[in-house]
């Protein structure tokens, strides 16, 4: 019982975290049809932002508040320039161009940060473990686990009910028809790609206290926010918020449960629900 | 009344969720003659060509080809038994040339898909016989151009060319003016009228524009709502008051005079 | 139709490349090293760069090696096998070097070994701690000045034989370090306690590479019945499975844990008050294990130069550049079969203490340390108290074991 | 798509030629670096015939490339240790592979198609990489040697660069003309009918899932075969070998070098390595040069480096395609 419940536990933490990011992965493709292959390094580039604002402010939530925004904001220079001349061509040539980013960046932050591990404290308020059973729990972890849906919660009522969520929709649904209607269609995909890589540090930013932050920490969670992304419907964000839980219990029972195969399970799934459900669990049937 | 029926169409029904497209439809084509589908837009006449070329699966129902049942047959078994389409959005390959557009089905045609290590260059025999049939549409001398840079009213030729490159029994074309100029709907028109005339194949096709269908057809079903509305000659057709109704008399009387 | 002829073009470009850049001038003694650089584990890479860099600074100071200058290239193996052979070829074909040293991860080892035969050039691994390049597959030039698996867990083997545990576990990265690691602790534990127990593979905790989230491997060893649990992460791996082991309450001294590369220097300055304390931890170096003149001129060195305490790696290449000159010394050239000999029963001292490289298998015999974490004010990072230091002799396992057929 | 059989014959020979020569003026390391450019070219040619030829982006093609790497090693170490068995095993061996798992995944398109390709290439780097007792785990297979070739009677060591070489170039060569005759073949023009529109296709009666799983398991077996060379030429097969990365690879190289050109993903890795090689002379740091260079190739190279430039040059002597 004890250990099915901290089983639970440490599914939904990492469910959540890579829920975070896989918002703004499934938010770029489903408004702009571009997989982001540089959405682990906004994520990685979040996290490192918030570890200098943390050493220069001392203040976890500052580096929350004001790291994002500035990965935000360099995004949309990369949409405006980079991504944008290439919307007309195929899909292939997106995803090389982020796929340099990638490369780019992650080396980058060596040369600026260096090649050694950082480690971020969790903010005062959310240090500290309760007990749980003969164990401890982090709060950090909790927080994340209630954040997660927070989030969600939020982005999706935007997309629901508020007008610019409508518009990007309807945009994502049809984007001639919203040019004709008066969209100024390429600034809101600029403003989307600023959103998606907000999201994605601050995800960043919200994983350092939780993992060491280092070069390459975005190349390990690129992959597994695809199989989310994917898995739950591209552009969908109950299923990302499905498929990041799917993943975040098979990572934590496959490992109790299924040790020698567990490096695989993830793919194993993703490939069931693509030949099963080729458009995800949550994805509009082609 | 003598000809074979070549295609039938039993009760067939097909719906996306709880939209009805298709309600019960049957209906009987005999080989030879030149039919046409009409009916107002989302009538249903684009899903139902769909629905016998085999890219849905209907939800209800049956349909025949030659007498055989190929309710359940992928599209590409239907078109070596020798039924096949063209689209309403012209479907070519658009970077290849002109040649190589009539060569993929001639490909096909001669069991040579997966012969991979001849050269298609060196097959003179596919190349002649890919010009006649680029001769018969009306479009020599432009073998090698790039499909893409040609006028919009030869690329709808080159979908007839792909499609009778297969020697169809029976050819179903959906709308095939749509979006042409009247002189290029005149060529169309002619075309359809020779092949139907001159080869052993049969055509059904759908049309939005009433002239060129009581021009062409000799047999005409109407659809309206997914039902089929009417079934006969132009004749009992223009003079079918349902029928009428549907169209909300216009465009009817138009095409009768 | 030219339409290849740019192809060709092209090609005839790219040969003039790289044929114009293989022109070497060989007035230098060149010593070449391969390491992780770049991604998770490239602070290994910087901290060895650095004792390289150190050794040979010393030494060009000191008149250089037979009279010659000394020379460093540096290569990022990336940690990737083919990578790791490309560059190592590539300093030794193009660049022209004497010697190669370094190689951080076991599957760049075990691919490099059997090229060195080809390549006919030494190479002294420095960090990689697979057994076999100096065991099975060992060959006529390539050397280990490190300790190697078997020596490390040789002696994790011996403080676990005096810990209360009896049912152990372990915390180990899923690939062949890993799976080695336990596979030997089994092995020599059960010899110096037979009444010790080992759970079985589907219930101990091996976590592949790029797993960031450890709560679940955690979960499972705090769940399971060990009293002690074996932990050969290493890396970002190690940082992560510690901050969130401690918070889950892991380090509540209801089990021993042994931690075979917990002092590593790039983790502890990681980590800092991070690190529990009392915990047992071992290393290839200790820089505060002995107070040996040749350790304390070391250590000043390094910190006064780069502000951080050396870690075993960056005493690896120290030492691999050391033990290169004495060699060169000993044999008066660069030769490299020449050298190949002279390192052969080569006995060197290093800050870490005197090394012995055994001729027959050609791994270094060389003391290694143990520690239990502890707090000390003065320093920035945990250090180790008590030290519990172990002779080069009695954790090296015999020739005959190690299955070299060299001799 | 262009390919003119006649009027590419010249140059091609000449770079033949000009391979032929290379150990006369390369060095050593040239010469190694250009095997290595050869066996990646042969990786990169066979991905094409999937990307640029049928219009499928495979992010799973390393798995093919790793098994082939895998099945020739252990042919080796438990087989008949002759060099021909070994590439037969690895060309046969990843075919099957191929089969099996193309059979499933030609059900998909586009990015979805991808990623299952990449979702079944790590199904078989976890293979390689977990079940030690045969692949010997992450440290991979090297314990092998590589057989010397008899030829007219004179045993070759292929340790030797130059004649490992001949081999590469000899195995290359075939490959390349194999590709070269199926993409000139009916089969070929399907395959492009196929990237053009698969509906059309299946609608003049061709079976496209079959014509898309011959390509897939064709792409498979040359995959196998440029990786068993890689095995050899590094002499040991590795779990990275298999991974999506390496897959990454193959795409990086077929697009910088462009996918509408039959050389173009050759081009493209000879263009990847120079470059690495240049740059990695003055900086560990290639990886944010190589970055910054792809971003920019991206954007002023639309067709690939090899693509564009025939294109420039076929403009400036024709005029616009009329």
């Amino acid at each position: 019982m004890e250990g099915l419940l901290a089983n639970v536990l440490n599914g939904l933490s990492w469910g959540m975290l890579l829920f975070l990011i896989s918002m703004g992965l499934t938010t770029i493709f489903g408004v702009m049809g571009v997989l982001n292959f540089a959405h682990g390094s906004l994520f990685m580039l979040g996290a490192y932002l918030s570890m200098q604002f943390v050493r220069w402010v001392g203040s976890f939530w500052i580096g929350l508040l004001l790291g994002p925004p500035i990965v935000a904001g360099l995004s949309i220079l990369l949409e405006r320039f980079l991504l944008r001349p290439l919307y007309g061509r195929d899909v292939s040539f997106q995803l090389l161009l982020t796929f340099g980013v990638m490369l780019f960046l992650d080396d980058g932050v060596r040369l600026i940060w260096g090649a050694a591990y950082h480690v971020v404290d969790p903010p005062p308020l959310l240090s500290g473990v309760i007990p749980f059973f003969s164990q401890s729990y982090p709060v950090y972890r909790l927080f994340l686990v209630v954040l997660g849906p927070l989030v969600g919660i939020a982005l999706w009522a935007f997309f629901a009910f508020t007008r610019w969520g409508k518009i990007l929709r309807a945009a994502a649904m049809d984007r001639q028809m919203a040019e004709i209607v008066g969209v100024r269609v390429p600034a809101m995909f600029t403003a989307v790609f600023g959103f998606g890589a907000w999201l994605a540090a601050l995800g960043g930013a919200l994983a350092a206290p939780h993992q060491s932050v280092g070069p390459a920490m975005g190349e390990r969670i690129i992959i597994e926010s695809f199989i989310v992304v994917v898995i739950g419907g591209m552009g969908s964000f109950p299923g990302a918020f499905v498929g990041a839980l799917i993943l975040g219990m098979l990572n934590s029972f496959g490992t109790t449960l299924l040790p020698d195969v567990q490096m695989a399970l993830p793919y194993i799934l993703l490939a069931v629900i693509l030949l099963t459900r080729p458009r995800g669990l949550f994805g509009a049937e082609a | 009344m003598t000809e074979p029926i070549l295609l039938e169409v039993r009760e067939v029904s097909r719906s996306f969720g709880k939209f009805q497209a298709l309600r019960q439809v049957s209906l009987k084509i005999r080989t030879g003659r030149l039919c046409a589908l009409i009916g107002p837009n989302g009538a249903g006449k684009t899903t139902f060509y769909n629905v016998v070329s085999g890219r849905y699966r209907p939800t209800g129902g049956r349909v025949f080809f030659e007498g055989q049942d190929i309710t359940h047959a992928p599209a590409h078994r239907r078109v070596e038994m020798g039924l096949l389409r063209s689209f309403q959005i012209t479907n070519i390959f658009p970077a290849l040339t002109v040649l190589e557009n009539v060569l993929v089905p001639l490909v096909v045609q001669h069991g040579k898909s997966f012969a991979c290590l001849g050269s298609i260059a060196r097959r003179r025999d596919m190349a002649e016989e890919a010009e006649q049939i680029l001769s018969r549409v009306g479009l020599t001398g432009q073998s090698h151009r790039v499909v893409s840079t040609l006028a919009y009213g030869d690329k709808r030729l080159i979908e007839i060319a792909i499609v009778l490159a297969r020697r169809p029994r029976l050819v179903l074309l959906d709308e095939p003016t749509a979006g042409m100029n009247p002189e290029e709907t005149d060529r169309m028109i002619r075309l359809i009228r020779e092949l139907s005339e001159r080869s052993e194949t049969t055509f059904f096709i759908t049309e939005h524009d009433m002239k060129v269908v009581f021009s062409v057809a000799e047999r005409i079903f109407v659809l309206n709502q997914g039902s089929l509305l009417a079934d006969g000659t132009p004749e009992e057709i223009r003079a079918n008051p349902e029928v009428k109704r549907a169209y909300l008399g216009g465009s009817l009387d138009a095409a009768g005079r | 139709m030219k339409k290849m002829g740019f192809a060709f073009l092209l090609a005839i470009g790219f040969g003039l490349v790289i044929a114009g850049s293989g022109i070497a001038a060989d007035k230098p003694v060149k010593i070449g090293f391969a390491y992780i650089m770049s991604g998770p584990f490239a602070t290994y890479g910087q901290f060895a760069k650095q004792g390289a860099e150190l050794a040979i600074d010393e030494i060009n100071q000191a008149g250089g090696i037979n009279g010659r200058k000394v020379e460093a290239l540096f290569e990022d193996d990336a940690g990737k096998p083919d990578v790791g052979i490309r560059v190592i070829r590539k300093l030794v074909y193009e660049n022209g070097v004497d010697i190669v040293m370094g190689i951080d991860s076991s599957g760049v080892a075990s691919a490099v070994a059997p090229v060195m035969k080809e390549l006919k050039t030494p190479l002294i691994i420095t960090h990689a701690a697979v057994p076999d390049v100096t065991g099975t597959s060992c060959n006529r030039y390539t050397f280990r000045i490190s300790l190697n698996i078997n020596q490390n867990i040789a002696m994790a083997s011996t403080i676990a034989a005096d810990m209360k545990a009896k049912t152990w576990t372990t915390a180990g990265p899923d690939y062949s370090f890993g799976h080695q690691s336990w596979e030997y602790f089994q092995k020599y534990l059960s010899k110096k306690k037979p009444d010790a127990v080992f759970l079985p593979a589907a219930d101990v905790a091996f976590s592949p590479s790029a797993t960031t989230d450890f709560s679940a491997y955690v979960t499972k060893i705090m769940n399971s019945k060990a009293d002690g649990v074996l932990v050969s992460l290493w890396g970002g791996n190690l940082i992560d499975f510690v901050r969130q082991a401690a918070d889950m309450g892991f380090f509540d001294g209801k089990r021993e844990i042994l931690m075979t590369l917990g002092a590593a220097t790039e983790v502890l300055y990681a980590l800092q008050e991070k690190m529990p304390e009392g915990i047992w931890v071992g290393t290839r170096y200790w820089f505060q294990a002995n107070d040996t003149p040749i350790n304390k001129a070391f250590v000043d060195a390094y910190f006064k130069r780069f502000k951080v305490y050396p870690s075993y790696n960056a005493h690896g290449a120290y030492g691999a550049v050391k033990t290169y000159a004495a060699a060169a010394a000993k044999a008066k050239t660069v030769d490299k079969e020449k050298i190949v000999d002279a390192l052969e029963g080569l006995s060197i001292e290093l800050p870490v203490g005197k090394i012995t490289i055994r001729p027959e298998d050609h791994q270094a015999v060389t003391d290694g340390v143990w520690g239990k974490t502890a707090v000390d004010a003065q320093m920035p990072i945990r250090i180790l108290k008590p030290i519990r230091a172990f002779a080069g002799k009695d954790i090296t396992p015999p020739v005959e074991e190690t299955g070299c057929k060299l001799k | 798509m262009r390919f003119r059989a006649r009027g590419d014959v010249v140059p091609v020979l000449l770079i033949l030629l000009a391979l032929i020569a290379a150990p006369f003026f390369l060095s050593i390391y040239g010469l190694i670096v250009l095997t290595e450019i050869l066996t990646m070219s042969l990786f990169a040619l066979s991905f094409n015939l999937l990307f640029g030829y049928t219009g499928l982006l495979s992010f799973g093609q390393a798995g093919f490339f790793g098994a082939g790497a895998y099945f020739a090693v252990l042919t080796l170490i438990h087989g008949p240790g002759s060099l021909w068995a070994a590439l037969a095993a690895a060309v046969i061996g990843s075919a099957v592979l191929a089969a099996v798992i193309g059979w499933l995944c030609v059900r998909l398109d586009e990015i979805y198609f991808a990623i299952l390709t990449l979702g079944f290439g790590m199904m078989l780097f976890t293979i390689a990489h977990n079940w030690r007792s045969v692949t010997g785990g992450s440290d991979g297979l090297g314990n092998f040697t590589l057989p010397g070739l008899n030829l007219f009677g004179h045993d070759i060591s292929l340790f030797h660069p130059v004649s490992f070489y001949f081999l590469v170039l000899l195995i290359a060569a075939l490959g390349a003309l194999l590709l070269w005759r199926v993409v000139g073949s009916p089969f070929g023009l399907l395959l492009r009918g196929t990237r053009e529109n698969s509906l059309r296709v299946s609608f003049v009666g061709a079976n496209v899932r079959a014509v898309r799983l011959f390509a897939f398991i064709l792409a498979g077996a040359l995959a196998g075969l440029a990786g068993a060379l890689f095995a050899f030429f590094n002499r040991i097969a590795s779990p990275e070998m298999l991974h999506w990365s390496f897959s990454g690879k193959a795409v990086l190289m077929t697009i910088l070098g462009g996918s509408g050109v039959f050389l173009g993903p050759a081009a493209g890795a000879a263009i990847f390595f120079v470059l690495e090689h240049v740059i990695t002379a003055y900086t560990t740091n290639w990886m944010i040069f190589l970055g910054a260079i792809l971003v920019v190739l991206v954007l002023a190279f639309p067709g690939g480096v090899l693509g564009s430039l025939l294109d420039r040059l076929t403009r400036g002597r024709k005029g616009p395609p009329a």
